[in-house]
């Protein structure tokens, strides 16, 4: 598993997200695959729309690699630098229109790295595998 | 009641999404409820039971539209995604506690 | 064919509208088809049965969109207005006899 | 009846129109009333939404006049003059999306004349009366 994904980056072409990690994932046999696709994909998704609203990225890099119990997916975009969180953080409680995106990727990655390169940007998630039983394959 | 008597004598107004809702789909989204919203529409269904698919795009269309419609004494209500990758989104931001929920479009419309 | 059953399996997108339907609202109801067919809705009926006024520039809005969905291979329909005063811009144009025109909602879901 | 209704030209002052229409053709008889309103309302709000549209007014004044056999509506604006159809004429029968107005208007009306005068536009629509036994008043 060492796939590489490069897409321009708009709302449409990011949709080749979960076809790719679909792909990339399968790998891990048809029951880790299936109970991490969809989280994955959503994570990734939400990162790469950030990248084109906020860091206004024209092309994005998506990087599949294999640990020993987690998946990593790294996402390089050509974008402004991430400056922290702009606006308030949501309040799980009191419903706001906007800022969930970040909550959502904390919650679903084991961790997440931010780091400014000279192109761009470089996010590294981590998603750890389910359960170590269905690793049928490397 | 009948199901389309309800969204006559309710005045509810029904919007049903399909595949996804995404940054992308959600422009159109916001075009449907704003116009709903306009026309003085504050009771609308959303049914997304066929939807497998929606990001925070898509959610903080519907959570404006039903800040909206409550401001004006309706609601914007859900018919649950089933698909576990659209009814994701709502439980990581524990929405699904925000939205009134139904298991079906005839559900909504009758129970609402 | 249950009529709420129809709009599924036929992806049928539904607006009603109620009192008038001129410049001011052909807005949003503009807003509304044009979200319709940019999620690729091209099956739209449109209830005007509870509309009492209809001006050109409603129709106008009706028109376009009608366009717009036969190029996609769908239509728009209506349900009839009852008001003589809406049904009668339809006659003085000919456009009664351009649009599909069902008796009521369930005809137009369950007849498509 | 000699009534004067004065709105500012915008859609959602127009409105007033139809029930200005209605208290100043009850004088008619119900009957004649319920079978004359809805037309010449459509017909002045097609005239008043043109005013709006095209001639940017941004104040309309309407007069209903009895003749004998008649009900004039004089529409009276401070917008720019008409210089005639703009655009194509409809057919019938090839559904285009514009233009319906005027077609409308004559359609409804006995006759229609316009003037240009110092102040701005002065277009005169004369409706039939449906028939002559329901004139209970004057
Ligand atoms: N890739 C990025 N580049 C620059 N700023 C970002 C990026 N991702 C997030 N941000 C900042 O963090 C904030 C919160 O992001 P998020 O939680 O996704 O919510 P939203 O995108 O709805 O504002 C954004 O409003 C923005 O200010
Ligand atoms: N009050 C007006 N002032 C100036 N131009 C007008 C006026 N009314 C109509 N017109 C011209 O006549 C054309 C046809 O008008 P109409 O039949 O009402 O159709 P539409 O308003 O849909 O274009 C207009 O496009 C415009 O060019």
């Amino acid at each position: 598993m060492n796939d590489i994904l490069r897409v321009t980056a708009d709302f449409e072409a990011i949709r080749a997200v979960g076809p790719w990690l679909r792909s990339v994932l399968e790998p891990l046999g048809p029951e880790q695959c299936a109970a991490m696709a969809g989280s994955i994909e959503l994570a990734v998704h939400e990162m790469a729309t950030n990248s084109i609203d906020h860091g206004k990225s024209t092309s994005i890099e998506l990087k599949a690699q294999r640990t020993n119990d987690a998946v990593d997916i790294i996402l390089t975009d050509d974008g402004l630098p991430f400056e922290g969180r702009q606006g308030p953080a949501p309040h799980p409680d009191e419903p706001q229109v906007r800022g969930y995106g970040l909550m959502i990727v904390e919650a679903l990655t084991e961790s997440i790295d931010y780091e400014r390169i000279a192109t761009g940007n470089r996010w590294t998630m981590r998603f750890a595998l389910e359960s170590n039983e269905s690793n049928s394959s490397t | 009641m009948d199901p389309i008597l309800a969204t006559y004598e309710m005045n509810i107004a029904t919007v049903e999404l399909t595949d996804r809702l995404d940054a992308l789909e959600a422009a159109p989204l916001r075009g449907i409820l704003d116009g709903h919203i306009q026309l003085g529409k504050s009771r609308i269904l959303v049914d997304l039971s066929k939807v497998d698919f929606i990001d925070s795009a898509g959610l903080a269309a519907l959570v404006k539209y039903m800040k909206d419609a409550r401001s004006m004494g309706g609601d914007l209500r859900l018919v649950a995604p089933t698909h576990p990758d659209a009814l994701r989104v709502f439980e990581l931001t524990r929405f699904d506690k925000v939205f009134t929920m139904y298991d079906s479009m005839t559900a909504g419309l009758t129970e609402w």
